[in-house]
């Protein structure tokens, strides 16, 4: 029986990217490359001379390094964790978002681990970690923690790309063996598209405490030391909710990128913003319901040497980090967000920006104010960090894009099974839903 | 578990390309620790030593692998002026004896002087080219144009350079840290007339009145002030005594003293005099040593008939507590309480001794300070003021008669010590250059200098260097490269004193003798030659008048037949453990000889081995060595000074008394500088040492470069903010410095530390120090440069 | 067909990589000693070249002097033993390359092992007795565990802070 | 079992670093150079920390040496990923064992005392000055963090002698290089499980306290208070 050829009407123009690249895309390309080979140069630097052409030195040990670390890992919560919940509440205006929010996941990991290798002094002995594992270190935790997490998430990205390879193997003429061999011989049968709703509904539920974990246990690595303003419980739940909120963000900043660079307007549509800009602005609440009780507790405790560190941060040399971070992630996201009329895309992509710039100061202020003010002052620490680590925070997230692109040139960024099921069942499952809703009718279930 | 786990995953991982070094591939990858240092192990032996760094005598041990390898300095147990510990410097001897700093062969200047342009000749080459010059001098009759410039030395080296001019012929053995120890301090000099310095035994003492001496960073021996401080204090809960620092500044000493006692700078002598009005007041003062031992307490009648006051009426009369008060700044009740503690508290010390303290005080000021100590008697006691006898090396035989050497001796110094304009000197290096420069009373043509960088130490730097260029010959023995040899026309350098074989003979603070053999702990490791073996070398090559005056073969005879002085000697013994200690002193106080050695043999062997010889018994009460004043008491009023200043013909008896001038102001510069000395650098000369560097000013939090420390109200009138770039003017030049607001200094002080040096940086502090001298002794004032502050 | 290609080329491109990573590995000698000649044939023990492993942490490799004992002048015919000779006789030094090193940061005492621990020089040293040519690599690797099976034997501590100074 | 200690007399402590010297001079500490130290990067085992406080004229500078606390219950071995610091059960002395250390600097930042040094550069140093290098303790290469290890191979080489000579460890031997420099005789060494060694009796001295102790960390070195 000659394979059944997927068909495809009207979702021409998803595959327009794999189809056709544009002079536009190879300009960016060359840019992100070069800043990244810049940043490869000043990494090689670093390996060679050692980790004194950063600015860190003693008490300040860890830097813009371990901000992107927790940065990056606070990202890749953005993709399982909001495309996961949105599957189980069975939110019909995700089918859309889903594959970009996941493709963030998976390739910021790699970002957030390659952080800390760069951060590594002897990194040729990265190996030690697993032959000699010290399961009482919470960096430990963050390494198990973290490979179950890349992998659950690429597991989560591939299930429901599937469908769209087998399209792909169907109608692209390029790299046809390269898409049969992924496509796993996907021909759409019932049973097959049983078996994949459940591999996928599995997934899900799967990858949600597995992501809940990773954040939390990059958490432990601050919380689980006795410096000031680090040790306190609630470093635990206040990450994952940072992670999430940043998470958002940079998933509204990668659909409007998508939606302007191939025109996929009536795919990635305003209602699609709203819905995501309604939950930014829950998690910039949330967000801030958590940083109050911080900051609070230390203030009310005034305990000398967290004091010491609450007014570095509010009053003192890292008052406008603080104060910028407030702004960022709570003010202006407030406003934009909360009413209807200015939660347009454009207003939640100005939202995100912030929400991610103020996120990335947020976890600089979490790691460097405490380590300027040791427990026991022995004179003037300080720390300016050098173009070296300034280069390669740039180059990863030029190479963050550069991979992100690539992703889109090679499977399509909208996962078109999932929009064409939508088209085809979804009206008639979502009414039958809503009545089970209402009083009085017999739904489906009590009949038994 | 551990075991079995890490098996499993090396199972695991072996089969995979990917493997890190961890141990798989029996090979090198080329990332791995390229640092290849593999440190080569070796034989070990222990070499006793003494160090050189400072004046201090502190004897070590150095660890030697395989006999060329010096890798650890430490204290020498046996020896009794470390005991085993050191200072930080001592530990910097490695860096200094492998620093690449080094001179490594004779340097001979082929470009214009200070150019720094050498090229390398050897040694015969360079020997030749000095003994033509000696030898030209000599038969032209002129051998006094030559001069030594001296720094730190003693015991047989500086008996041969002694010889070595004598013999020759000139009369300029000039020292050029004179001021510092060697040599009493003229205010000492005029109250008890003995011509050796004095040693305050601070281990026993009770109750230290410093005025301004900052013993506790520098002192002419700090291994064995760190132990008086650490004995003083033993007990903090039943101490045995107080230490009290009367300062400007806040220095170490001052931090770690019970009390610290801000003073006017300048005025330490007046408020010396108001503890004596006290003493005096309440009769609390030793009534009995003052009859017996002193001369010029009550007023008194010489010979002709004329009555003089004494130092009692002349204390009463003139500084009465609130005139005292006010002129130093200290208030009255502390003056009450100060002469009370020094008056209980016995066996109490005045501590003026201000070493390298770089803030010599007037003569005056240190009679008034020296004075306490005779109106409370602590001399020859336990915990006292003691004068130590050194060890006696036996005399070299007298020199040949030769009517030139003779001639040529008895001509004026070219620094003109000792002359009417400061009479008390012995050296004037500060004089120096002005002498050169103006040929006055002669040109010179021909100067050594020998462990010493005046251009790096001296205010008249700048002099320096003309008077450097414009002798014809310069000969510096400097193994390093220093601001002076740069000037230098030939470069002898010498061992490290880790190469070297010497004596040096010292005192402990309780007066006992010792002397301690320097021997070289490895094989010298470039072409320098000891400047000993140099001179013996000159010797024979200048003419045989000369070489008759030397009659050893190489500078270990010499230092036989001088040791055997102290072989001689019979008394004391070699470094033991502290119990034959004890045994030698019982014995040796009921008159028995007890040393452990029998023979010369025996003992040369001994002190090869032990690390030297001393005796560890002080006689006290010798009164006739100690005062060696016309009274043969301690002089109050003094009378050496009227002898020495009788053709000027000055009738009032104040000017024999102590009494010191009050500080003059200068307009223009309000605030007064304060150079200090941090503990870890030399005064001498720039240690090359990374280790001392980099712990420099560790309690300003500053390494590596001086700061000018400023009290927190005077910067926030000069509208100065902490680490601010400032320029600290004085009439002289300006320096640009970090400034640090430091709460422990006057709002009118500045502090400045001295002693750093960095290739291409200009951040000396004696630059901008005044060029006055004492009026009496010739030593350089530097507590009276006055600058200003402002921001750069 | 291409995809076969491309693996053959891999495969070798690793063995030749392995190679040349193996190669650059090896210790060769100045001069080929035979060791098996010394110990049986002349009857010599460790201990009359490597004269320090009884009282010193390290065991030394024979100086000139050592030799000179019986090759001052030519024993047998082998052009190897020539070279030594010949050194000898201008005084210049051989330079012994060292095989068996422990990790950098390994302190190692000899003789702790040898008069108190009591252990045979082939424990660590392999059968160097009978080698004919100085071996290119250890012939026992010495590894962690190497040393901790029989610390952990003989009852000794094995506290990391034994060996790692 | 040992559990060494040290007690430091602060009354006794004149700040003349000669602990300081002394401990880089025996443990091949790379020395620094002025742009280095500029940076905060020179590496001190043992430090002298200073306090001043109160205004002038009545003001105080407390001098604290400080060396490695060596704790018994140690915030930086519990967070090191490859077990490069450890808690020595047998001795007490927490080592570094830098063929393993990866230089992720966490034991760094978990050590509220702030005594462990990184080695931020390749130590480095000029080709004559390699001579004094102490073949007893290895030279660590860049990117590893070190720490006081109280002299630890002082006690294997104490250790071993005593083995050689075949009589009983006399713990008295075993002292390290700071506490045999001090020249004011601050710094006791000893073995805090043996009561009536000399540093177990001055621990119970009234001025005796240790450095943040409320953190539970159990610090083996002991402060005797200047005032009483």
């Amino acid at each position: 029986m000659e394979p059944k050829k997927q068909s495809l009407e009207q979702d021409q123009i998803l595959l327009n990217p794999i189809l056709k690249t544009g002079k536009g895309f190879y300009l960016a390309a060359a840019i992100l490359l070069a800043i990244t080979g810049g940043a490869a140069f000043a990494y090689f630097k670093q390996f060679v001379l050692g980790l004194g052409v950063t600015g860190m030195s003693r008490p300040v040990f860890w830097g813009i390094y371990i901000t992107n670390f927790v940065f990056f890992i606070g990202i890749s919560h953005a993709g399982t964790l909001i495309s996961a919940i949105l599957r189980l509440a069975r939110a019909e205006w995700r089918r859309a978002i889903t594959r970009s929010a996941e493709v963030i996941t998976v390739l910021v990991l790699f970002f957030g681990v390659g952080n800390i290798l760069i951060d590594l002094g002897r990194i040729d002995r990265a190996i030690y970690v697993i032959y000699h594992g010290n399961f009482h270190s919470p960096l430990l935790w963050d390494v198990i923690s973290i490979t179950t997490y890349l992998t659950a998430s690429s597991i989560y990205l591939f299930l429901p790309l599937i469908p769209d390879i087998a399209i792909l193997r169907d109608n692209v003429k390029k790299r046809r063996w390269f898409y049969r061999f992924l496509s796993l011989g996907w021909q759409g049968t019932e049973a097959q598209k049983r078996r994949l709703e459940i591999g996928i509904a599995v997934m899900a539920v799967l990858v949600i405490p597995i992501a809940i974990s990773v954040h939390t246990v990059v958490s432990f690595v601050f919380a689980m030391t006795i410096q000031p303003m680090w040790h306190s419980a609630i470093f635990g739940p206040y990450f994952v909710v940072g992670a999430i909120f940043s998470g958002i963000a940079a998933l509204i900043l990668a659909m409007a990128i998508i939606r302007k660079a191939y025109k996929l307007q009536d795919y990635l549509k305003p209602i699609h913003f709203n819905n995501l800009g309604i939950l930014l602005l829950i998690m910039s609440l949330l967000w801030f319901y958590f940083t109050f009780a911080e900051y609070l507790t230390t203030f009310y405790g005034a305990e000398p040497v967290q004091l010491k560190i609450f007014y570095a941060k509010l009053t003192g040399q890292y008052a406008p980090y603080i104060w910028s971070m407030f702004m960022l992630n709570f003010v202006i996201p407030f406003i934009i967000l909360a009413r209807k009329k200015t939660r347009t895309v454009v207003g939640t992509v100005i939202a995100s920006i912030c929400v991610t710039i103020g996120m990335w100061l947020e976890r600089f202020t979490i790691v460097v104010p405490t380590l300027i003010n040791p427990r026991l002052a022995t004179g003037t620490s300080f720390y300016h960090p050098t173009w070296v680590e300034a280069l390669i925070t740039l180059g990863c997230f030029a190479f963050f894009i550069l991979l992100y692109a690539l992703f889109t040139k090679f499977f399509p960024i909208v996962s078109i099974w999932e929009i064409r099921e939508g088209r085809e069942k979804a009206l008639a499952e979502v009414e039958e839903r809503i009545r089970t809703y209402l009083p009085g009718e017999v739904s489906g279930e009590e009949s038994g | 578990m551990e075991h079995s786990r890490r098996d499993f995953l090396k199972f695991l991982s072996s089969g995979s390309v990917l493997a890190f070094s961890g141990g798989l591939f029996p090979v090198k990858f080329p990332w791995e620790d390229s640092f290849d240092e593999i440190v080569p192990q070796g034989i070990e032996t222990w070499v006793p030593s003494v160090c050189q760094l400072c004046p201090g005598g502190c004897g070590i041990l150095a660890r030697v692998l395989d006999g060329k390898r010096l890798v650890k300095i430490e204290g020498n147990p046996l020896h009794p002026i470390s005991r085993g510990t050191l200072c930080p410097k001592g530990f910097a001897g490695a860096q200094v004896l492998y620093s690449p700093f080094r001179i490594k062969t004779p340097l001979r200047r082929v470009g214009e002087k200070g150019s720094k342009k050498w090229e390398k000749i050897n040694w015969d080459e360079a020997l030749n080219l000095v003994s033509d010059k000696l030898r030209t001098l000599r038969t032209e009759k002129t051998t006094y144009t030559t001069a030594v410039l001296m720094g730190q030395c003693r015991g047989t080296t500086r008996q041969l350079f002694k010889r070595f001019l004598d013999a020759y012929g000139s009369p300029n053995l000039i020292d050029n840290n004179s001021y510092r120890e060697e040599t009493p301090v003229p205010g000492v000099f005029l109250m008890q007339g003995s011509p050796y310095p004095l040693v305050y035994d601070l281990e026993n003492a009770n109750y230290i009145l410093s005025f301004g001496s900052n013993w506790l960073e520098s002192f002419w021996s700090p291994v064995q002030a760190f132990r008086s401080f650490g004995k003083l204090n033993d007990d903090k809960r039943a101490p045995r005594g107080k230490t009290v620092q009367i300062e400007p500044r806040l220095s170490v000493t001052a931090a770690r003293s019970n009390h610290w006692v801000p003073i006017n700078p300048g005025t330490e002598g007046f408020l010396a005099l108001g503890i004596a009005y006290m003493l005096i007041k309440e009769n609390i003062y030793n009534q009995d040593f003052v009859s017996k031992h002193t001369f010029g307490f009550e007023s008194w009648k010489d010979p002709s008939g004329v009555v003089h006051s004494g130092f009692k009426d002349f204390v009463l009369n003139n500084f009465n507590l609130s005139d005292v008060s006010q002129i130093t700044g200290v208030s009255i009740d502390t003056i009450i309480r100060l002469a009370r503690d020094f008056a209980n508290m016995q066996p109490a010390i005045a501590l003026g001794e201000d070493n390298f303290n770089l803030n010599h005080q007037n003569t005056f000021t240190r009679m008034a300070i020296h004075s306490l100590n005779g109106l409370m008697g602590s001399f020859e006691i336990n915990g006292g003021v003691l004068l130590p006898k050194v060890p006696p090396l036996s005399n070299f035989p007298s020199i040949p008669a030769d009517p030139l050497s003779t001639e040529g001796r008895n001509k004026p110094r070219i620094d003109s010590a000792g002359n009417d304009k400061y009479p008390l000197s012995k050296d004037l290096p500060d004089n120096f250059p002005d002498n050169i420069l103006s040929d006055r009373p002669y040109p010179l043509n021909l100067l050594f200098i020998y462990n010493a960088d005046p251009v790096f130490t001296s205010p008249v730097r700048g002099k320096f260097i003309q008077a450097l260029k414009k002798i014809p010959l310069v000969v510096s023995f400097s193994s390093f490269m220093d601001e002076t040899s740069e000037y230098a026309d030939l470069i002898l350098p010498d061992h490290t004193y880790l190469e070297r074989l010497e004596d040096d003979p010292t005192y402990t603070l309780q007066g006992f003798q010792v002397l301690s053999l320097r021997q070289p702990v490895i094989e010298p490791l470039y072409q320098t030659k000891s400047t000993p073996e140099v001179l013996l070398e000159l010797s024979r090559k200048i003419d045989d008048k000369m070489s008759s005056a030397f009659p050893w073969k190489d500078y270990q005879e010499v230092l036989t037949f001088t040791v055997k002085g102290v072989f001689d000697l019979g008394k004391g013994d070699l470094f033991g453990v502290p119990f034959e200690e004890i045994w030698t002193r019982v014995l040796e106080k009921r008159g028995w000889k007890a040393p452990s050695y029998k023979n010369l043999e025996e003992f040369n062997k001994g002190i090869k081995e032990k690390g030297g010889w001393w005796d560890p018994v002080y006689k006290s009460g010798e009164w006739d060595r100690v005062f060696k004043t016309p009274s043969k008491k301690f002089e109050f009023y003094s009378q050496i000074l009227k002898n020495r200043l009788k053709n000027q013909h000055i009738k009032e008896d104040k000017y024999f008394l102590p009494n010191p001038p009050l500080p003059e102001k200068e307009e223009g510069y309000p605030l007064y500088l304060r150079v200090f000395v941090l503990h870890s650098l030399s005064t001498e000369r720039d240690l090359p040492s990374p280790w001392l560097k980099d712990t420099a000013g560790f309690y300003q939090k500053e390494k590596w470069h001086p700061w000018v420390e400023i009290n927190p109200e005077k910067a926030k009138e000069l509208g100065i903010v902490d680490e601010d770039l400032v320029w600290v003017e004085s009439s002289k030049g300006r320096i640009k410095l970090k400034a640090r607001l430091f709460p422990g200094t006057m709002p009118e002080v500045v502090g400045i530390p001295f002693g750093f040096e960095e290739e291409k940086k200009d951040f000396n502090p004696i630059k901008i120090l005044t060029e006055k001298l004492d009026p009496l002794s010739g030593i350089p004032n530097w507590g009276e440069t006055k600058v200003k502050l402002y921001k750069a | 067909m291409g995809r076969i290609a491309i693996l053959v080329i891999l495969v070798i491109l690793i063995l030749v990589l392995a190679y040349l990573w193996l190669q650059g590995s090896e210790i060769v000698q100045p001069v080929q000693f035979n060791h098996l000649k010394h110990t049986k044939e002349v009857g010599l023990s460790c201990e009359d070249c490597h004269i320090y492993f009884k009282t010193q942490r390290f065991a030394g490799l024979p100086s000139m002097e050592i030799c000179a004992g019986c090759h001052s002048e030519p024993q047998g015919k082998s052009k190897e033993e020539a070279k030594i000779v010949e050194a000898i006789k201008e005084g210049k030094t051989i330079e012994w390359q060292r095989i068996y090193r422990t990790k950098r940061s390994v302190t190692y005492s000899h003789r702790l092992h040898i008069v108190v621990g009591k252990l045979e020089c082939k424990v660590c040293h392999g059968d160097i007795a009978d080698a004919i040519r100085p071996p290119r690599r250890p012939l026992v690797k010495i590894s962690m565990d190497h040393c901790r099976d029989c610390h952990r034997k003989m009852k000794v501590s094995n506290d990391c802070i034994t060996c790692h100074k | 079992m040992h559990r060494w200690g040290m007690v430091i007399d602060l009354a006794k402590c004149t700040g003349c670093q000669a602990c300081v010297v002394a401990c880089q001079a025996e443990n091949n500490v790379p020395s620094s150079n002025p742009e280095q130290a500029e940076l905060g990067r020179s590496i001190h085992w043992m430090e002298i920390l200073t306090f001043t406080e109160h205004e002038y004229p009545n003001v105080k500078i407390r001098f604290m040496p400080r060396p490695c606390m060596h704790c018994d219950n140690p915030p930086c071995t519990k967070v090191c990923p490859v077990k490069a610091t450890y808690y020595s059960k047998e001795e007490g002395i927490v080592g570094q064992v830098d063929l393993r250390c990866i230089g992720c600097r966490y034991c760094t930042t978990a050590c509220p005392y702030n005594l462990k040094s990184f080695n931020w550069y390749k130590p480095h140093w000029p080709a004559e000055m390699k001579n004094y290098l102490n073949p007893d303790v290895d030279v660590r290469p860049k990117g590893v963090v070190e720490k006081c290890t109280f002299c630890g191979h002082r006690l294997v080489k104490v250790r071993e002698k005593a083995k050689l000579e075949g009589r009983e460890f006399n713990p008295d031997e075993y002292i390290p290089a700071c506490v045999q420099a001090c020249p004011s005789g601050v710094l006791y060494f000893g073995d805090l499980a043996d009561p009536n060694s000399k540093v177990s009796e001055l621990s119970k001295s009234i001025r005796a306290f240790r450095l943040m102790e409320e953190l539970g960390t159990k610090p083996k070195v002991i402060y005797l208070s200047e005032e009483v």
